[in-house]
C-alpha cells in the first residue's frame, strides 16, 4: 500500500494509566507525505497514541521509530527537533506574546533552527501561509477562536517538521470555518507533508486522508483507505453506528 | 517505642502549626505568610489568660477560636477578597498574596509588639510528667498532641464526610466550577480562611504550655508550616497530618540515634528529597 | 534648660533577637536616661545637659545596624552612641564607630579575639567577657562542689549550635578535662529546635552529677522543663543565657532553686538592689541578673567619661574610658591595655528567689554555691 | 542594535557614572543607603532575570548570599581578596546548578518552598560542620570601607545588567519566556527547558554568591543566624515583585524608593516600624498593582494621551 | 420562562452581545446558532452570572430579573449551565462531582432520585463512580457535566456546544439525552451548537446571532430559510452540514 518510505513506526505502542490501557499495543506506519487519520470514539486513546509519539508521554511498552532511530521515551523537545511538532486538543497559544513571536517559537528552536532576521522572516511566511499575516503584532488575546488555532498550526510549521500531529484541528468550527479549515490542511497535504489526523469528522477525513486507522478502547480495530474503513461493517456498527457511511 | 512517641507527640506539635495553613492556601488559595503571627497572637492569648486570670489554655482555646475566626474572616473580607477579585490568573493572586500577607505579618508583629513587648512569654502548664511505658513525657505536650488528634481528625471527617467539606474540595480544585453547582464560594472561601486562621490560633495557644515564644518568632513558625504544607501536598488534610508526623519522628530519630545537630538539617533534607521523588508533595496531585 | 546631649540608641525591637533586646537592652536605655534627667543631666564642663535618646530598632539585621548608626552618626549627628546589643550586631557596627570616632562601650559582645579587635577599633571597650572567663567560672564551680563530696565527676554538655554555643562548649571542653571531670554526654541542637527531650533523655540515660548546657533563653527554658519533667538527677545544674531572667523565677517558681547559670550579679549588694528598685519603678520590669546591670553600668561608663573628660569631645571621652576606673552598679569597672574589662561574673544560682554571684574573674559579693536539690 | 537600543545603552551609562560619583558628593549617609540600593539591586536584578520570565519565584537568595559571605569569612586569611569574589561565583553557580536539576520537576508554590527549605538545609549543614569543626562566628577585618564595598557592587550591578540586557536578546532569553508562558509548549517546540531553565538559574546564584562575598567584610562578624537570615529571600523577592519583573530595569524602581520608604519608616517611627512598614506594604500592593513599573508606564500612556 | 431582554456584554472596548434578546418557553429546547464569536457563549454565562465583561439588560425568569444576581443563587433559582470546556472538578471522583451538583438547597430533598435518574441517562457513569473526572475521555467528562448540572434539579439547563469532538454516534446519543431531559424531567433546554443536523432534529425554535446581534429567530425549518441566515451564517457550505 505504501510505496514511498516509511516516516514513522509504532510497533506495540503501549501506555497505561494505573489499571487502565490507554493505547494498547498499537502498531502503524505512516509514509512519507502521506495523510494518515487516527480515528475513533471518544476516549479510544487517539489523543494518548499522540502524545506517545510528540513525547509528552513515554511509552509504557512498545517502540516508535522515527526514520529508523528509535523515539518512544525520549523527551519532547528531543523529538520535537528531529521533526515531529504537534498541535494540542486544546489550542495552546503563548499568552504574553504577539501572533508573530509565537509563531517565531516554532521557527527558533523546532527542527531547523533559526535565529534573527531569519526568524522573523520565516515566521511571518508561515503566518501568510496560514492566512494570519495581517495579524502579526496583535495579542493572542484578542483572537478569534478559527485564528487562534491558525496561529497554533502557523507556529507548528515553522519549525519545519517532517511529521505533522493535528489532533481535532478542526474540532468547535462552523461550516464555513470548516471548511476553511479543511482547506487549509489539504493544501498543507499537496504540500507533500507527513501528517497525521486525529478528527471526528468524517467528511475531512474522507477528503484529506490517503489512509486511516481506526481506534476503539486503546485497540486498532481497522486500518484501510477511509472509504474501505468507513464501509467496514463491524467499523461501522461497533463504533460509527450503522447510518454513517 | 520511646522515639516513636516523642516523635509523633512533637508531630502533633507540626500538624497544629501547619493545619490551618493548608486549610488557606488550599481553599482560599491565600499562601498566608502572616500564618505564623496568627499563631503566636493565639499563644499570647493563652499567655495573657493565664498570668491575668489563671485560665487554663484548654479553656481558652475556646474564646481563641472563635475570636481568630472572626479576626481572619475580617481580614479576608476587607484585605484579601478584593485581591481575588482583582486577580486575573492563579499567577497574579500568588504574587499579590505573598505581597499582601507579607505586609499583614509586620502590621501583626508590630501590633503584638505594641500590646505586649517584645519580651519572650513563657509560663509553666501541666509540665509535669506523665508515664508512658515506663517512660516520661511532658504532660502538657500528650495534651497538645491529643487536641492536634482531635482537631485534625474533625477537621478530616468533616472535609471528607459532609456535604460543605464536599464543598470546600470542590473548591479547592476548581473555584470557578464550584459556582456553577451553586457554591457561594467567596462567602466559602472567607470561612475556610477564617477557619484556618482559628485552627492556627487554637495550635498556638496549646503550644504556648511548653515553647517559649516572643512577637517576632512568627515567621520561624510559618516557614516551618509552609514546608509541612508542601510536603504533604496542598491543600490534602491526610497530606499535612502525614507530613508532620513523619517530620517528628525523623527529627526524633536523628537526635536520638544520629546527633540533635542535625535534626533541622534532616528535617529539610527529607522535605527536599520528598518533593525530589514526589514533585507534587505527599499526596498532592499533580496539575498541569 | 540646657542644650539636651543627644544620645543614639540602635538594637533589636524585631527580629531573632527582639525577646533579649526587650528584657536586657532597652528598659536600661529607658531608666538611664530617666535617671541621668532626674539628676538634672550630664555635666559637661560644668554645665548640666539633659540627655535625649535617639532610638532605632535594626530588627536583628547588621545591615539594618548598619544605617542606623551611620544616620545616628550623620543625620541626627548625635553626641553618642549606646553600643548595640548582642555580638554581631557590635561588630557590624564597630567600623562606623571607628570611623566616627565614638566610643563604643559595648556590653553585650563576647569575644575571644578582643586583642585584635581593639586593634583595629581602638575606642572598642568589652565589658561582658570572653567565653574562656565564663568557662573558667563554671569549671572552678563544678569543680568546687566536686570537692566538696557533693557531685561526682561525671557531666553532661549541651550547647545550642551558633557562635555563642560553640565557642563556649569548645572552651569548656578542655577546662573541664583537665580539672578531671568525664564529659558523659556531648551533643549540640540547632537554633529553633522545637523539642529538646531527646536531648534530655540521652542526658538521663548518661547519668551525670553534672549537667551544663550552653543554650539561649528559649531553649534555657525548655531544656529546664525537660530536666523536671525527665527528672534529671544531678548537684548541679546549668543552663546559659535566659537563666538569669526574672521570667526564668516566674515560670519554675521553687523548681529554679539551686539552678546555676550564666553571670550573676552582686545581688545582696546596696548598689545592685538599689538599681533593681529603680529599673521596676522606671519601667515596670525587673531586671535581669546578669545582662541588664552590665547594659546600664557601661551608659554608667560613658556618662562618667563625659564628667570626667568634661567635654562631648569623643576622643577625649574615650582616651578617658581607658585611663579611669568607674564606679557603677555591678561595682568598679576598669579596662584593660587591650580595652577589656577583666573583672566580670561568671556563674550565678537562684537561691531564695533570687539569682546570685557564685563565681567571678575578681568581683566582689559572690556567695556560696549549693548543691541542686531534687526537681519536686 | 537601533536607535533606542543605543540610546538606553548610553543613558545607562551616564547613570552608572553618576551613581559612580555618589562617594564624592554625597555624604557617608548617602553613601550608606548607596550600599543597600546597590546591594538590593544587584540581587533582585538578577533575580528578576530568571524568576521574571518564569514566574518561578525563588527564595533561595539567602543560601547563595550566606555562601558568599562564608567563601570571604574562610578565606580571606588564605587567599588574596580579590581571587575571592570569582571563586565566591562559582560556588554559587555550582550550587545554584545543582539546585536547579533538582527542582525542575517542581512548579508553583511547590517551587517556592523547596528553595526556601533548600536554603535552610545549607544553612543548618553549615551550622552543624561549625559545631563539628568548634569553629564559631568568623571574623573578616580588612580595610574594605563603604566606598570600596559600593563600588564593587556597583560594577557587579552593571555587569547584572549587561548580562541581563544580553540574554533578553539572546535565544535563551526567548526560550525563558516562551517557558514562562507555557513549560508544555515550549518542549513541544524543541526546547530543552530543563537545561534553559537551569543555565539561567544560575545566574541569579552566583551573583547572589558574589555581593554575599563583597558584603562580608562590612558585616566583620559572620555567623549562619546573620548570613543565611530567610528574610534577605523575602526582601529581594519584595522589591523585585513591587518594582515589576516584566522589564530589566523593573526591580531597580522597586528597589530604591523601598529603601527610601525603609528608611523612612525606621527614622520617624521607630517604635512602630514594622507597624508602619506593614501598613505602607498593604497600601503599596492595593494602589500598584502593578508595581511600580505599571505606574511608570500608565503615567507615560497618560502623557502621550494628553500630547496625541 | 426564561426571557433575556435587550442583553448586552462588553469586555473592555469589545462588544460582544449587543442589546440581543431570547425567549424560552416552558419544556421547549431552544438552540441559538451563530458563528465563532458571535456571543452565544457569553450569552450563557451572562445568564449564568459568570461572564467576565460588563453586562447590561434583563434577564427574566418566570418574571423576575435574575441580572447581576450572585451565580450561586442563580444556580437556586433552577438555572444550570454546562460551559465550554465542561467546568467538570478534575480531581474530584465521578460520584463526588454528582453530589456537588445537588450542592443547593433546592437540589438536596431529590439528589437520590436524581441521581438514579442520571444514571439512567448516562450508564457509563455508574460504571465508573469512583474514576477521577480528570482522567476520563473528553465525551466521558461532558456526561459528567451534564449529570451533574441535572442533579441540580433545574428548571432550565443551558449547554454549551455539548457535542464538541464527539463522533456521530455520541452525538446521537447525547441528542437523544437531551430530548429525555426535556420529555422525561419536563427542563427546558437553551443550547448553543454548531451541528447544523444535531440542531435541526431536536431544536423547537433556533435564535441566530451575528457579531452580538439576533439576526433571525423561529421554528428550525424557518430559520433554514431564512436568507439573512445562510448568507450570514451557513454561507455556501450549507450541504456540508
Ligand atoms: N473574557 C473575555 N475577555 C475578552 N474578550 C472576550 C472574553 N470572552 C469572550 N470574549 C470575546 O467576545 C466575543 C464573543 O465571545 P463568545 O465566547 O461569547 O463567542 P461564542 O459565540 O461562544 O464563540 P464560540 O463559537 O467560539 O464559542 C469573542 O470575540 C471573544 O473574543
Ligand atoms: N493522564 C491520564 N490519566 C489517566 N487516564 C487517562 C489519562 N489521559 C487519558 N486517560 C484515559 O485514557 C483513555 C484515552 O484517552 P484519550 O484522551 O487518548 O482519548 P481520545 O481518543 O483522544 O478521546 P477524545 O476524542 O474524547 O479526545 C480515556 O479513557 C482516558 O480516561
Ligand atoms: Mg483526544
Ligand atoms: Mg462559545
Amino acid at each position: 500500500m505504501t510505496t514511498a518510505a516509511t516516516v514513522l513506526s509504532l510497533r506495540g505502542a503501549t501506555r497505561r494509566f494505573g489499571g487502565l490501557t490507554a493505547v494498547d499495543e498499537i502498531d502503524f506506519d505512516v509514509a512519507e507525505h502521506e495523510v494518515m487519520g487516527l480515528i475513533g470514539p471518544n476516549g479510544s486513546g487517539k489523543s494518548t497514541t499522540l502524545n506517545l509519539i510528540s513525547g509528552a508521554l513515554a511509552p509504557s511498552g512498545g517502540d516508535i521509530v522515527l526514520r529508523g532511530q528509535s523515539i518512544g521515551g525520549l523527551p519532547a523537545q528531543a523529538i520535537a527537533r528531529l521533526g515531529v511538532a504537534r498541535t494540542f486538543q486544546l489550542v495552546r497559544l503563548l499568552p504574553s506574546m504577539t501572533v508573530l513571536e509565537n509563531v517565531k517559537a516554532g521557527a527558533v528552536f523546532g527542527h531547523r533552527r533559526r535565529w534573527g532576521w531569519d526568524a522573523d522572516a520565516h515566521a511571518m511566511r508561515m503566518l501568510e501561509r496560514v492566512g494570519m499575516a495581517r495579524a502579526a503584532r496583535s495579542r493572542v488575546g484578542q483572537l478569534t477562536y478559527i485564528d487562534t488555532k491558525r496561529v497554533e498550526l502557523a507556529r507548528v510549521l515553522a519549525s519545519d517538521p517532517r511529521v505533522l500531529l493535528l489532533d481535532e484541528w478542526l474540532a468547535g468550527l462552523n461550516p464555513t470555518e470548516l471548511q476553511e479549515g479543511i482547506a487549509l490542511i489539504r493544501s498543507l497535504r499537496d504540500e507533500g507533508r507527513t501528517i497525521i489526523l486525529v478528527e471526528h469528522v468524517m467528511d475531512a477525513i474522507r477528503s484529506l486522508c490517503d489512509r486511516c486507522v481506526v481506534m476503539a478502547s486503546g485497540r486498532k480495530i481497522a486500518e484501510g483507505t477511509p472509504d474501505a474503513v468507513l464501509s467496514d461493517r463491524e467499523v461501522i456498527r461497533a463504533y460509527l453506528g450503522d447510518d454513517d457511511a | 517505642m520511646d522515639i516513636v512517641i516523642t516523635g509523633l507527640v512533637l508531630g502533633g506539635t507540626y500538624a497544629l502549626i501547619a493545619m490551618g495553613l493548608n486549610l488557606q492556601y488550599g481553599v482560599a488559595r491565600i499562601m498566608n505568610l502572616a500564618n505564623g503571627e496568627i499563631l503566636v497572637a493565639g499563644a499570647f492569648a493563652a499567655f495573657w489568660f493565664w498570668t491575668a486570670a489563671q485560665l487554663s489554655p484548654l479553656l481558652t482555646i475556646f474564646l481563641v477560636a472563635p475570636v481568630a475566626y472572626v479576626v481572619n474572616w475580617l481580614i479576608y473580607v476587607i484585605i484579601l477578597r478584593p485581591l481575588v477579585r482583582r486577580a486575573k490568573s492563579r499567577g497574579q493572586l500568588e504574587v499579590d498574596a505573598i505581597l499582601t500577607t507579607f505586609g499583614l505579618g509586620f502590621v501583626a508583629v508590630g501590633l503584638m509588639l505594641a500590646v505586649m513587648g517584645g519580651d519572650y512569654f513563657s509560663y509553666s502548664y501541666l509540665s509535669v510528667p506523665v508515664m508512658l511505658f515506663g517512660e516520661p513525657y511532658g504532660l502538657n505536650r500528650i495534651v497538645a498532641f491529643l487536641a492536634a488528634v482531635v482537631i485534625c481528625g474533625a477537621l478530616y471527617l468533616w472535609l471528607n464526610r459532609s456535604r460543605a467539606g464536599l464543598a470546600i474540595r470542590a473548591i479547592a480544585t476548581a473555584p470557578a466550577s464550584a459556582r456553577l453547582v451553586g457554591i457561594d464560594v467567596p462567602r466559602l472561601s472567607a470561612r475556610a480562611f477564617a477557619l484556618g486562621g482559628a485552627v492556627t490560633a487554637v495550635g498556638g495557644a496549646l503550644i504556648s504550655t511548653f515553647l517559649t515564644l516572643d512577637a517576632s518568632t512568627g515567621v520561624i513558625f510559618t516557614l516551618k508550616a509552609l514546608v509541612i504544607v508542601i510536603m504533604g501536598g496542598v491543600g490534602d488534610v491526610r497530606g499535612t497530618i502525614v507530613a508532620a508526623l513523619l517530620l517528628g519522628l525523623l527529627e526524633t530519630f536523628v537526635a536520638v540515634l544520629i546527633d540533635p545537630g542535625l535534626t533541622l538539617a534532616a528535617a529539610y533534607l527529607l522535605f527536599v528529597l520528598i518533593l525530589l521523588f514526589r514533585p507534587q508533595g505527599l499526596f498532592g496531585r499533580r496539575t498541569t | 534648660a540646657q542644650d539636651a546631649l543627644r544620645i543614639g540608641a540602635v538594637g533589636p525591637k524585631t527580629g531573632p533577637l527582639a525577646g533579649g533586646g526587650a528584657v536586657t537592652f532597652w528598659p536600661n536605655v529607658q531608666l538611664w536616661a530617666a535617671d541621668v534627667n532626674a539628676r538634672g543631666g550630664i555635666n559637661v564642663g560644668g554645665t548640666m545637659r539633659p540627655v535625649e535618646i535617639v532610638e532605632y530598632d535594626d530588627q536583628t539585621n547588621p545591615g539594618e545596624t548598619i544605617k542606623a548608626v551611620q544616620r545616628l552618626a550623620t543625620e541626627d549627628q548625635v553626641d553618642f552612641i549606646l553600643a548595640p546589643y548582642s555580638t554581631g550586631l557590635n561588630l557590624a557596627a564597630a567600623p562606623i564607630f571607628d570611623r566616627f570616632g565614638y566610643p563604643m562601650v559595648t556590653h553585650t559582645a563576647t569575644t575571644d579575639k578582643v586583642a585584635e579587635l581593639s586593634a583595629q577599633f581602638p575606642n572598642m571597650f568589652f565589658s561582658l567577657g570572653g567565653a574562656q572567663g565564663i568557662a573558667t567560672g563554671v569549671v572552678e564551680v563544678l569543680t568546687g562542689l566536686r570537692d566538696r563530696g557533693d557531685i561526682g565527676n561525671r557531666v553532661a554538655m549541651v550547647n545550642v549550635a551558633d557562635a555563642f554555643g560553640i565557642e563556649l562548649a569548645g572552651a569548656a571542653r578542655p577546662q573541664l578535662e583537665a580539672a578531671g571531670f568525664e564529659i558523659v554526654y556531648e551533643t549540640s541542637y540547632p537554633l529553633g529546635t522545637q523539642d529538646l527531650s531527646p536531648i534530655m533523655k540521652g542526658a538521663v540515660a548518661a547519668t551525670p552529677d553534672a549537667f551544663v548546657a550552653w543554650s539561649y533563653p528559649p531553649d534555657t527554658f525548655a531544656l529546664t522543663e525537660q530536666a523536671v519533667i525527665e527528672n534529671l538527677a544531678v548537684g548541679a545544674f546549668f543552663t546559659a543565657v535566659g537563666t538569669s531572667f526574672p521570667g526564668y523565677a516566674g515560670r519554675f517558681a521553687a523548681q529554679a532553686e539551686g539552678v546555676l547559670g550564666v553571670g550573676g550579679v552582686h545581688a545582696d549588694g546596696a548598689a545592685f538592689q538599689e538599681y533593681a528598685a529603680r529599673h521596676e519603678a522606671v519601667t515596670g520590669a525587673k531586671p535581669d541578673f546578669w545582662a541588664s546591670a552590665m547594659t546600664y553600668s557601661t551608659f554608667q561608663v560613658l556618662e562618667q567619661a563625659i564628667e570626667g573628660a568634661g567635654t562631648t569631645d569623643r576622643a577625649a571621652v574615650a582616651q578617658y574610658i581607658k585611663d579611669n576606673a568607674f564606679e557603677t552598679v555591678i561595682g568598679t569597672l576598669d579596662y584593660d591595655e587591650n580595652n577589656n574589662n577583666p573583672a566580670f561574673w561568671t556563674v550565678g544560682q537562684w537561691q531564695g528567689g533570687v539569682f546570685k554571684g557564685v563565681a567571678s574573674t575578681g568581683r566582689e559579693g559572690a556567695v556560696d554555691v549549693v548543691v541542686k536539690p531534687a526537681w519536686q | 542594535m537601533t536607535a533606542t537600543e543605543w540610546r538606553d545603552l548610553g543613558l545607562a551609562l551616564v547613570v552608572l557614572v553618576v551613581a559612580a560619583g555618589l562617594p564624592f558628593f554625597g555624604t557617608p549617609y548617602y553613601l550608606t543607603l548607596g550600599v543597600t540600593i546597590a546591594m538590593y539591586a544587584v540581587l533582585a536584578t538578577s533575580w528578576a532575570l530568571f524568576s521574571g520570565p518564569t514566574h518561578y519565584i525563588s527564595l533561595a537568595t539567602a543560601a547563595f548570599f550566606g555562601l558568599g559571605t562564608y567563601v570571604t569569612a574562610v578565606g580571606i586569611d588564605h587567599l588574596p581578596y580579590w581571587l575571592l569574589l570569582p571563586i565566591a561565583g562559582v560556588i554559587g553557580a555550582v550550587v545554584a546548578g545543582l539546585v536547579g536539576l533538582a527542582t525542575l520537576r517542581l512548579s508553583g508554590v511547590y517551587f517556592v518552598i523547596f528553595t526556601l527549605g533548600l536554603a535552610e538545609f545549607i544553612r543548618q549543614v553549615i551550622t552543624w560542620a561549625q559545631n563539628l569543626m568548634g569553629t564559631r562566628g568568623l571574623y573578616v577585618l580588612t580595610d574594605l570601607g563603604e566606598r570600596e564595598i559600593y563600588w564593587q557592587l556597583l560594577g557587579l550591578a552593571a555587569l547584572v545588567f549587561l548580562g541581563g540586557w544580553l540574554i533578553g536578546r539572546s535565544r535563551l532569553g526567548f526560550a525563558l519566556r516562551i517557558i514562562g508562558d507555557d513549560e508544555e509548549v515550549a518542549r513541544h517546540s524543541g526546547i530543552d527547558t530543563a537545561r534553559a531553565k537551569v543555565m539561567l538559574f544560575m545566574v541569579p546564584g552566583a551573583v547572589a554568591s558574589i555581593t554575599g562575598a563583597i558584603i562580608a567584610p562590612r558585616y566583620v562578624y559572620i555567623e549562619p543566624a546573620l548570613a543565611f537570615a530567610p528574610i534577605l529571600s523575602f526582601t529581594v523577592v519584595i522589591m523585585a515583585l513591587l518594582g515589576g519583573t516584566g522589564r530589566l530595569w523593573g526591580p531597580l524602581v522597586g528597589v530604591i524608593p523601598f529603601t527610601f520608604l525603609t528608611e523612612w519608616v525606621a527614622r520617624w517611627f521607630p517604635n512602630q516600624s514594622t507597624l508602619v512598614m506593614g501598613l505602607a506594604f498593604l497600601v503599596i500592593v492595593f494602589l500598584l498593582p502593578k508595581g511600580f513599573v505599571g505606574l511608570i508606564d500608565g503615567a507615560r500612556a497618560r502623557a502621550r494621551g494628553a500630547f496625541a | 420562562m426564561l426571557e433575556v431582554r435587550a442583553l448586552s456584554v462588553a469586555y473592555g472596548q469589545h462588544r460582544a452581545l449587543d442589546g440581543a434578546s431570547v425567549r424560552v418557553g416552558r419544556a421547549e429546547i431552544v438552540v441559538i446558532l451563530g458563528a465563532n464569536g458571535a456571543g452565544k457563549s457569553s450569552l450563557l454565562k451572562a445568564v449564568a452570572g459568570i461572564c467576565e465583561g460588563r453586562v447590561a439588560g434583563e434577564v427574566l425568569l418566570d418574571g423576575g430579573d435574575i441580572a447581576g444576581m450572585a451565580p450561586h443563587r442563580i444556580v437556586d433559582q433552577g438555572v444550570a449551565l454546562v460551559p465550554e470546556g465542561r467546568g467538570v472538578f478534575g480531581d474530584l471522583a465521578v460520584e463526588e462531582n454528582l453530589a456537588l451538583g445537588a450542592y443547593g438547597p433546592r437540589a438536596r430533598d431529590e439528589e437520590a432520585g436524581n441521581l438514579d435518574r442520571v444514571m439512567a441517562l448516562f450508564p457509563k457513569l455508574g460504571e465508573r463512580r469512583r474514576q477521577v473526572v480528570r482522567t476520563m475521555s473528553g465525551g466521558e467528562q461532558q456526561m459528567v457535566a451534564i449529570g451533574r448540572a441535572m442533579m441540580s434539579n433545574p428548571r432550565i439547563l443551558m449547554l454549551d456546544e455539548p457535542v464538541a469532538g464527539m463522533n456521530r454516534e455520541e452525538t446521537e446519543d447525547m441528542a437523544r439525552a437531551i430530548l429525555d431531559v426535556r420529555d422525561e424531567w419536563g427542563v427546558t433546554v437553551l443550547l448553543v451548537e454548531h451541528d447544523m443536523g444535531m440542531v435541526m432534529d431536536i431544536s423547537d425554535h433556533v435564535c441566530v446571532l451575528n457579531f452580538g446581534r439576533r439576526i433571525a429567530a423561529g421554528t428550525p425549518a424557518e430559520v433554514r430559510a431564512d436568507e439573512e441566515v445562510i448568507r450570514a451564517y451557513l454561507g455556501a457550505s450549507r450541504e456540508a452540514a
